[in-house]
């Protein structure tokens, strides 16, 4: 993963700032950077959000697509991630450098997400067996200063949440024979619910204390995080382990905690926000990289 | 599609049997084959070091039907010389099942599965390994999935850090790993397949999930968590516990295997 | 396709404009906080993105470094939902290593070069969303961002399209009047000098209407440069504002 | 100190090392020229597959797994089935193999594999069809080596023979109404093995000295390797000899026959294998 090196006096001087709960940049050790999040700024996808967390830039836009549902769930639709580490984010990946981490990132993302307790698959089916959308989640990270699955998770939500799949109808000939009309109404299409998608908290570990959105220079003091997802009711859908060091169970259990309490009160604000962002409709002035 | 010009190839497609099951018979009865097991208990373990002649260091480990094999080359040269510390050395996992490991036919190019799952046994493995021991070079860790019947990766886990040993790679404690089926109220240790899939993928019912802990038993440490799906609040905890008692169940049977090897290896004067 | 009318009997084209009118530039310079450079750019509905590193040591094998100047690499990809169809991969593919070799020839073209021997300076250009013209946009996103980055130029670079459609000249095509079926032409121009960094064009043309379709991508481009410029002196504004305090 | 000396010998000078056991009429782990290493075989241990089985030769182990599949017939034999036999190298059998795309060595073994199954007709592919041009097996035959110390087409060639005699398909009907395939797994039956062809290895050292079932040192001092396989009718399916020193048409009969009292070995220990793995059942 893109990093940095820095030198021990600074380690020191980071893991001293963290016992005392005072990071480099004036944060405590549950606090996010500061954050802005907007939706619908790529107009050819179907959902599109753009999250930008101090340094750490990610932009997400949703195609749906109709294919054939999977054998084994006739009756289901399905996300498919991708991860594009562009060189933007670091030369470290042009080429195909930037390749491994992208596929260890999607397939995060797809354990996280692809299950049927955090979106109803269900509703992305149009015809058992046949046809069923298929939600192609691309993530573009142009900027990374750490915390990327933090700023994936919330920028896929958003997207999600902007993303309007347009209604189609079934429509059957004498002979059985299957047509599929697309409603050419823009007015008239499916929206997914995202009440219980859920966001991702990384916690690193510095020190004996643990942080909440560390920065990369943060997340070279520690040896191992622990990844949680949590859904807006504090269920945990998803914890792993990150990172080349080990943790004792209770700082395992005490990091399972803050993430819970810490995701929980991040569902609500961001709801808030891409509720109002909505309501504003075309009034609201799209800045997009502009801003 | 690019065509594979290195293997003898087949149809372009071809479909498992078992797809054309009638609906009735498609899955079989839950629990009921492993015989009478208790939710806590692990199955019988089988563990032997030393089979492979050219690796460095070698296990082979049986956990029910679950067949893993692994081999150790190196401490050598490292290959990628671009980036990393040279201070420490680099460990590199490579994680396979065999095409007929699986119920389904697996394809010969490793997927994103085992990708996926070399990256959780070397994020597991890693904490456990002395690597600064090994300046400039890399030790390869190679594992084989034969029968997959469940639990693959905790028992991957185990059988790598017992290829490990074998091959004398200097680490600070051995790793064991564990794994846990919550389905419901049931707490099942140590799954099979049908019991890692059972109505978690299918139903919508409360309190699913799975756990895979790695663990470094004389340090305490857990090097390796991956928990899925939505638990209770409380059974999350109780999960990562369970799983811990289950890795120290393992202990003795691995510690036996690696002393054999050694007095294998070493047999001790006779007097 | 025959049956698609690029410019209406009252001389409008397909989004209204006239024949030699651009498409609304939008701008930004310093987009991102990590890089050397950035900017990011919208030409009517496509939008690029891009990001400048050094001028720093050559990175992986020293055979590449030049001694009496410095290597200019770039890379142009396409995020995966950037066109209609959805796309597999970012970049990787024939037409875009062709995209980034015509870059890396353009600002060649344009980069004092000779200023930084032994060295190196990146280039990366991502199209986030392509309605034509993904070149043009591509190259003045970059010399925005080249600008930012402080590299020092002969002059801007600016990049236009001119299409020709019964007889007339069609300046700033979008993606509808590209595939259209007319021909293309893709110029990138030093304005000043009046110099062609790059010129490409893929299709049939009588020579006779050559001079006229240069001749309005020229126009176009000396268009662009004066937002290019605009663009540059307001966020120089912004910033010395800034730092002034 | 003799056995430093001969440590030396042995990595300094392999091959002079390796002649002095060959004047001798013996080799360095013990073995006579003409003599295999021990052969044992495992067979159906592997509950996923269709059928399987592992040997071992010597060090030298390698195991197959059969998986049965469906599929269409191709157009060009409409009754016939397929069998995609595939060997692998992986890196963990040896450190000259690394990750990635099968090399060399696994290319031609997978090739010459598929041509020992043409040629001998172990299985008819006929046997394989279900329903003309609609519905046929195909048998992936996946070989993997887990040990590797020489001599990987003979064992290879035995792990197929092994694991297609222990493979077991269900019973495949198609339904007249709805056109679609019905599997019963009740109904299994074996596959008609029609031949035994079993394959025997010669390594020639110094033109004239030759060695039978050569270890992974001896394949690589070697001058010229050989394998030669012979199915119960003492007929000949296939030889194969990559390149290396020409050998005298006297030799060549020599090793034939030597393969000839090898398959009588290995088709016995096939038979009493299976007899007890099905005592045990």
């Amino acid at each position: 993963m893109a990093s940095v090196q820095i030198s021990e006096a600074e380690k020191v001087y980071i893991m001293h700032g963290v016992r005392d709960d005072l990071r480099v940049d004036g944060r405590g050790c549950e606090d996010y950077r500061h954050m802005e999040i907007e939706t619908d700024v790529v107009s050819n996808t179907d959902g599109s959000a753009k999250v930008r967390m101090g340094h750490t830039d990610v932009l997400v836009g949703i195609k749906a697509e109709l294919r054939r549902p999977r054998p084994n769930v006739p009756d289901e639709g399905y996300l498919e991630f991708f991860v594009d580490c562009s060189a933007n984010a670091t030369p470290e990946f042009e080429g195909r450098g930037g390749e491994e981490l992208g596929v260890e990132l999607s397939n995060t993302l797809y354990k996280v997400f692809n299950s049927h307790r955090s979106l109803d698959l269900r509703s992305l089916c149009v015809c058992p067996g046949e046809h069923c959308w298929v939600l192609y989640v691309d993530v573009l990270l142009l900027q990374c200063d750490g915390n990327l699955f933090d700023a994936m998770s919330i920028a896929i939500k958003a997207a999600l949440f902007n993303t309007r799949i347009p209604k189609v109808r079934v429509l059957e000939d004498e002979e059985g024979g299957k047509e599929i009309e697309l409603s050419d109404d823009p007015y008239d299409c499916l929206r997914l619910r995202v009440d219980n998608i859920p966001c991702i908290v990384t916690l690193c570990k510095v020190g004996h204390r643990h942080v909440v959105d560390a920065t990369l220079q943060e997340k070279a003091c520690s040896a191992a995080s622990l990844l949680v997802a949590v859904t807006p009711r504090g269920a945990v859908t998803c914890v792993r382990k990150l990172g080349a060091g080990s943790l004792d169970p209770d700082s395992i259990f005490e990091m399972t905690e803050t993430g819970k309490r810490v995701g929980k009160a991040l569902h609500a604000p961001l709801m808030e926000l891409l509720q109002k962002d909505e309501s504003l409709g075309k009034k609201r002035q799209k800045v997009g990289f502009l801003a | 599609m690019p065509v594979d010009t290195k293997r003898v190839r087949g149809p372009e497609e071809s479909q498992s049997p078992v797809l054309f099951l009638p609906p009735s018979t498609q899955s079989p009865a839950g629990r009921s084959g492993q015989g009478a097991r208790g939710n806590a208990d692990i199955r019988p373990v089988f563990t032997r070091c030393g089979l492979v002649s050219q690796a460095k260091g070698s296990s082979y480990l049986e956990a029910g039907n679950t067949k893993i094999i692994c081999s150790v080359y190196g401490p050598r040269e490292i290959e990628r010389k671009d980036e990393t510390d040279m201070k420490s050395g680099r460990l590199v996992c490579d994680f396979r099942l065999a095409p007929f490991s699986c119920r389904k036919r697996g394809a010969w190019i490793q997927g994103s599965e085992e990708r996926d799952l070399s990256l959780a046994l070397l994020e597991s493995m890693q904490p456990g390994v002395c690597l600064h021991r090994y300046p400039r070079s890399q030790i390869e860790v190679n594992v084989m999935v034969l029968e997959n019947d469940g639990s693959i990766l905790a028992h991957a886990v185990t059988c790598a850090s017992m290829a490990l040993a074998d091959a004398g790679i200097e680490m600070y404690d051995l790793v064991l790993g564990c794994s846990l089926r919550q389905d419901g109220d049931a707490c099942l240790v140590d799954p099979d397949v049908l019991e890692e899939k059972g109505s978690w993928q299918s139903g919508y019912e409360e309190n699913q999930g799975r756990v895979t802990l790695a663990l470094l038993p004389n340090l305490g440490q857990v090097s390796g968590l991956q928990a899925d799906g939505e638990m209770r609040e409380d059974a999350l905890p109780a999960a990562v516990r369970t799983c811990i008692d289950g890795c120290h169940k393992m202990y003795p049977v691995v510690q036996q295997a690696i002393l054999r090897a050694v007095k294998k290896k070493a047999p001790p004067p006779e007097k | 396709m025959a049956g698609l009318e690029l410019l209406s009997d009252q001389g409008y084209r397909l989004d209204g404009r006239k024949a030699s009118e651009l498409r609304k530039v939008q701008a930004r310079m310093g987009v991102f906080g990590q890089a050397d450079g950035s900017a990011y750019m919208e030409q009517g509905n496509t939008k690029a993105l891009a990001v400048v590193y050094g001028p720093h040591e050559v990175r992986g094998s020293r055979s590449k470094s030049l001694h009496d100047r410095a290597v200019i690499n770039c890379q142009y990809s396409m995020a995966t939902f950037s066109t209609a169809e959805r796309k597999r991969r970012p970049h990787g593919d024939r037409k875009s290593s062709e995209m980034s070799l015509h870059l890396k020839q353009t600002f060649e073209a344009a980069v004092l070069t000779q200023l930084y021997p032994r060295s190196q300076i990146d280039i990366y250009v991502k199209i986030l969303q392509s309605d034509g013209g993904n070149y043009s946009a591509c190259v003045n996103a970059a010399t925005l961002a080249l600008v930012d980055a402080g590299i020092p130029m002969r002059d801007y670079v600016c990049a236009c399209t001119a299409g020709f459609a019964e007889g007339t000249a069609l300046a700033d095509l979008c993606h509808a009047e590209e595939t259209g079926g007319g021909t293309a032409l893709s110029l990138a121009l030093l304005p000043r000098s009046q110099s062609i960094a790059l010129v490409q064009m893929d299709a049939r043309l009588h020579q006779d209407h050559l001079d006229t379709l240069m001749e309005a991508a020229m126009e176009a481009c000396k268009g662009l440069s004066k937002v290019l410029d605009s663009v540059v002196r307001q966020h120089l504004q912004e910033v010395s504002v800034l730092s002034r305090d | 100190l003799s056995t430093n000396v001969t440590c030396f010998v042995r990595t300094a000078e392999p091959l002079e090392y390796h002649r002095s056991f060959l004047k001798e009429n013996c080799r360095p782990d013990g073995r006579e020229l003409g003599e295999f290493r021990p052969t044992t075989l495992n067979i159906g241990s592997i509950n996923t597959a269709e059928g399987s089985a592992l040997v071992k030769i010597g060090n030298t182990t390698v195991i197959c797994g059969i998986k049965a599949e469906l599929a269409l017939p191709s157009s060009d034999a409409p009754d016939k089935g397929y069998i995609v036999p595939n060997v692998d190298l992986p890196p963990l059998c040896s450190s000259r193999f690394r990750p990635g795309p099968p090399g060399e060595q696994a290319q031609t073994a997978s090739q010459f594999i598929a041509d020992v199954i043409d040629s001998s007709n172990i299985i008819k592919k006929e046997d394989l069809c279900i329903e003309k041009s609609k519905l046929c097996w195909v048998l992936y035959c996946d070989i993997m080596c887990l040990d590797y110390d020489g001599n990987l087409l003979d064992a290879c060639i035995i792990t197929l023979l092994a694991a297609l005699k222990n493979a077991q398909l269900p019973k495949v009907t198609i339904n007249k109404e709805t056109d679609l395939a019905e599997v019963e797994l009740q109904h299994k039956r074996h596959l008609q093995i029609r031949c035994h062809p079993v394959a025997s290895s010669f390594a020639v050292f110094d033109d004239t000295v030759i060695i039978v079932d050569p270890t992974a040192e001896e394949e690589s001092l070697c001058r010229a390797l050989l394998t030669a396989v012979t199915d119960e009718d003492d007929q000949l399916c296939a030889l194969h000899k990559p390149g290396g020193i020409s050998l005298s048409a006297e030799k060549l009969q020599d090793c034939i026959s030597r393969a000839v009292t090898r398959n009588r070995e290995i088709s016995k220990l096939i038979d009493k294998v299976i007899q007890s793995t099905e005592m045990s059942k």
